[in-house]
């Protein structure tokens, strides 16, 4: 595990990817231990806020030693970020967490899915599974479908539009079904009830289903236990049940949680 | 230049301590800051067997700090003993445990169990945790509560007590006085203040918990004048939190009247914060001609 | 859409009042603020004869917030009635006065002499200062003193009463009860809670008193906590306040329990505040479709 | 008297005057109905500091609208300020406090008299007492005598430092005594110890002395009564000798004061 640090990162780019959504690229020295799924830790500048914000790492440029974070603003903190330009520098702290089980899709038939801002990460993710048989699942509140003309370059892209504007009306189930396709690994980020729902389906498919959770962090290093999601099997840390979604997570295996 | 402070017998060689359940067991910490240089590690809270602690959301942000409502989540004594002294056997630092119950008995079966743990440098006893419905704080809010626990943990206590006191009172310097009189060896506080947060868009609170203990810079000066109470009051050691960012900050508790001072929800902030404080510490000896780093204590 | 609300009878055009002492009686900030936007103004604590208050410095700036201890500097109830009443009489808010007093008597004395005044819709007895060393806190924080001084004021009082509780206590519920077994009409709180800070270059206290009452943003999730406990321990009204800045923060007060709220070290870093608070409420009320705000009151 | 207002003033420049001491124009609607020793409260971005910063005005240009202010970092707040460029906005409240009384000076010998980073407002001071006979004393550490070319536009100018490296050595009063300067009235700003032989000199030689204070402030404004000063006579707001700073001041008589 790459070791973890806080930082400052520079500012190569930021640019409004679609209504309210960001897309910021960030010099940092860990990008080339990145794993796909892993995420960041960003910290306000403003002093009267504390804590970092988790955001995903949605992809990265090992050539110029950089990450990608395409984030909504949400609150206080992602508003800062999204005024930041060029050049300037950002204190974050990474990389944090699992990140998705590349090497159990070997070989497999692979889906991604994401729901909304849970869409980012999977692009790294499905970058790295090239060479392998992946299609990319993604649903979007209406025609703003941010990030899939990119999906397009390593998978097989359907799209699911809550208003079906564009692909299949309904979520990433409804596409699934629709698009016949077939999975035996399906990696995925969204809200609680599709992945909810993605369990169920993977279930039922007999698919293994991984999913990325989130939850409110202080730490996002594993020491607060602010974090954590009932699992099925007693967690290792405090054998309770409990995994820290930080350092266990944020991806788990659909099996081990009670959702 | 000495930075060694003694409390009880036990020698630190520098008062800058971690803030119970703010750093783990150092482990997590452990790519961030190199623990052999901080004074000592207080653990996170540990009871006799494994706590689920509170459902989700635990943790919110607040204007200069945070709200927790963890429950105390904790693995229990043998799971604690085996894996995170373990890990701590590697360090030269001090090892001091935090201890938490709902009954006298649960305290003191961890205070026993600990008993025969070499590593274990001393004990600090959570009465005062916001969170748990049960037993906690209520020991730490009535001082004849904590009067009684006190000398019951004592009798059985191997290592030094600390009794770590609730901010949540109407006088802290009758609680340490309730401390000191059963015998504890020190005292810390404070622990977090109880706060709330609501959700106005979603008409909900913030924590599942609804309640939770506030901390961070927000409530410095609270602790501040809560330390500088408390080791007026009383002639054990004090060791004091609550916000502390800086090596200022560090060196504000202990002209207040701390001995040594711990870092907790700066830890979040920047995860470098105590190795940060213990070199500021240090500089401001140096720049200011302070041979002794408990000259300055008390000095206001 | 209605915003009114009523506390013992007395009908405020909206939620939003100044906070004692943070105000003055209305005249320094009415450059910045037309008074009759808002629900009520209450005024600096008033005594029966004229005090000095402490040395200064008196205020000092801390995280989120600031300490201050005025002491309770005020010119007496003559001087009060003559220049402060008769400055609100020019306006259309209700007039709240805040009394302090150093014994039973002191408060009894004024609260007799505003029995005549027209202009005096309700008074707000403060017994919850943390800058006056005598009489004051000591009924804040014991609740047989704060039933007794209660019951005393209530016996001469000719407006209805609002007891303003110190935060500085165990607990608040209990206070509050007190209170209203005592006869208040309504509470108000929190008053402020007791910090220090130290200037560690110096090596000295930064406020004169060593100590003062803490305020500002830094405080809310305290306050809102309190005020909650507090409007579920009672059925009178409460009036909460501490930390708020602007609506939202307002809301969430309301949301607690709280039946009006009051604005306080806000005002310094923006004059404007109140009336921002007051737009601010309204407009969350069109957006949200909330009919009356006291239907949003205890709503989590 | 002008209504106070909390508004956004433009920095119109900004530069680095003496070591540590920052030199800034700002536009603000406010500039017009300014008097000479007044201040404004200086409001930090920082959002974990929440209250003004009390800085006197040095000078006013009717033509731009603009005052500038002439100040020491010390802190955050002022540390802040430095850095603001030309074109950033920042929030001011003002004009506060009374001034210095111009029409006592008339057709007296007056003396304008600072100490350290209590030079500035009497900038604006010397400059509306022109067409009197004006004297500047100015006491500084060291040869680092901001401002001083500028009185002299103003007035015949004095100076005093610590180190003796220019004018007198040692303080206004040595100064004053050592060039034999003549005075009716004194207005001086400055640290205590200066105001207080300020006063001990104006009733030695039976001069009238306007002294101009500094205390910890919170609104500003009269409200919070936190910035008082003793006074000889009952003062006009709680009748306990108290005068509040921020408003009956900066500037009293030092006949008034106990100090
Ligand atoms: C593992 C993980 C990965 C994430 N990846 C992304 C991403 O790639 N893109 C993206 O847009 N968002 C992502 N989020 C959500 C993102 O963290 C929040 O939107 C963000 O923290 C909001 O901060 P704020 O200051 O703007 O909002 P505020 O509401 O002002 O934040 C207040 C506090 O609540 C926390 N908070 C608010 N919403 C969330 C949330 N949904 N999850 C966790 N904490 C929250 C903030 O971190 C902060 O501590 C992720 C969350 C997690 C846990
Ligand atoms: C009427 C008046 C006029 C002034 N005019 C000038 C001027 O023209 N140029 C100049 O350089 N300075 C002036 N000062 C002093 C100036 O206000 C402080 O240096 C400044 O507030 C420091 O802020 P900070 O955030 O940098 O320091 P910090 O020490 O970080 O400030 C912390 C708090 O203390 C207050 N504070 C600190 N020092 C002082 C002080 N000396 N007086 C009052 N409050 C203080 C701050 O306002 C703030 O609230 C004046 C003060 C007063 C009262
Ligand atoms: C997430 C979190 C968990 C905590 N857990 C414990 C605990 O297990 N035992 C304890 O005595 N105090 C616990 N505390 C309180 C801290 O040790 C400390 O007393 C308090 O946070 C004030 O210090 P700070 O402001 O520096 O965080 C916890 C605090 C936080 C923020
Ligand atoms: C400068 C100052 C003076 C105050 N004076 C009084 C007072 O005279 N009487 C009183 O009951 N409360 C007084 N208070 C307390 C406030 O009314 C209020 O309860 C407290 O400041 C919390 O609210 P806030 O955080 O919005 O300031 C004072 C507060 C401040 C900051
Ligand atoms: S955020 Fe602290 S344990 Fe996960
Ligand atoms: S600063 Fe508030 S009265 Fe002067």
């Amino acid at each position: 595990m790459a070791k973890k640090m806080k930082k400052e990162a520079k500012v190569l780019s930021q640019k409004l990817l679609a209504d309210g959504i960001y897309d910021m690229w960030l010099e940092t020295p860990f990008a080339g231990d990145v794993r796909p799924g892993q995420f960041v830790g960003v910290y306000p500048a403003n002093k009267s806020t504390l804590l970092p914000r988790p955001i995903s790492i949605c992809e990265v440029d090992t050539d110029r030693s950089a990450i990608r974070l395409v984030y909504r603003v949400v609150g206080s903190g992602t508003a800062e970020f999204a005024l930041c330009k060029e050049g300037d520098q950002i204190n974050i702290l990474g990389p944090l967490g699992n990140g998705f089980p590349i090497d159990v899709a070997k070989g497999k038939k692979v889906v991604v899915m994401g729901g909304g801002i849970g869409v980012p990460p999977l692009l790294e993710t499905a970058k790295r599974l090239s060479g392998e048989d992946v299609s990319a699942v993604m649903g979007y509140r209406n025609s703003e479908t941010f990030l899939s003309d990119e999906f397009a370059k390593y998978a097989k892209m359907y799209i699911a539009t809550e208003d079906g504007s564009v692909g299949t009306k309904g979520n990433v189930i409804d596409a699934m079904k629709a698009e016949k396709i077939e999975c035996d690994v399906i990696f995925a980020c969204g809200p609680m009830p599709m992945l909810r729902a993605i369990k169920a389906y993977a279930s039922e498919v007999g698919a293994k289903a991984y999913l990325s959770l989130e939850e409110r962090m202080a730490c996002g290093v594993g020491a607060c236990l602010g974090c954590i999601t009932k699992t099925k099997e007693i967690d290792d840390h405090s054998r309770v049940h409990n995994a820290r979604i930080c350092t266990d997570g944020p991806v788990f295996d659909a099996d081990d949680l009670e959702m | 230049m000495n930075t060694t402070v003694e409390i009880a017998g036990v020698k630190f060689k520098n008062p800058v301590m971690t803030a119970s359940g703010t750093f783990g067991s150092g482990m997590e910490y452990s790519d961030f800051v190199d623990l052999n240089k901080l004074g000592a590690v207080v653990t996170k809270g540990v009871a006799n067997v494994p706590w689920p602690g509170n459902p989700v959301p635990r943790v919110t942000e607040v204007y200069g700090g945070m709200l927790n409502a963890i429950g105390l989540q904790n693995p229990g004594i043998d799971v604690f003993a085996k894996r995170d002294l373990e890990f701590l056997k590697k360090y030269d630092t001090k090892v001091i445990v935090n201890v938490c119950g709902k009954s006298v008995e649960d305290y003191l079966e961890v205070v026993e169990r600990l008993g025969d743990e070499e590593r274990v440098d001393m004990l600090e006893i959570n009465v005062s945790c916001p969170n748990v419905k049960e037993g906690a704080i209520a020991f730490g809010q009535n001082k004849d509560a904590l009067y009684d626990i006190t000398e019951k943990i004592k009798k059985v206590a191997k290592q030094p007590i600390i009794m770590k006191l609730s901010p949540n009172v109407t006088s802290i310097s009758e609680m340490a006085k309730a401390a000191e009189a059963a015998g504890a060896d020190a005292i810390s506080l404070i622990n977090t203040i109880t706060g709330m947060k609501i959700d106005i868009y979603k008409r909900k609170f913030a924590l599942a918990n609804k309640t939770g203990g506030m901390s961070g810079p927000a409530i410095k000066p609270v602790a501040v004048r809560m330390v500088y109470e408390a080791s007026h009051a009383v002639d054990i050691p004090v060791i004091g939190m609550g916000g502390i960012a800086n090596a200022e900050d560090a060196i504000e508790f202990i002209m207040a009247g701390a001995t040594a001072v711990a870092v907790g929800a700066m830890n979040f902030h920047n995860p470098y914060t105590t190795e940060k404080v213990v070199d500021g510490i240090e500089e401001y000896m140096k720049k200011y001609g302070v041979e002794d780093i408990n000259d300055i204590r008390k000095i206001v």
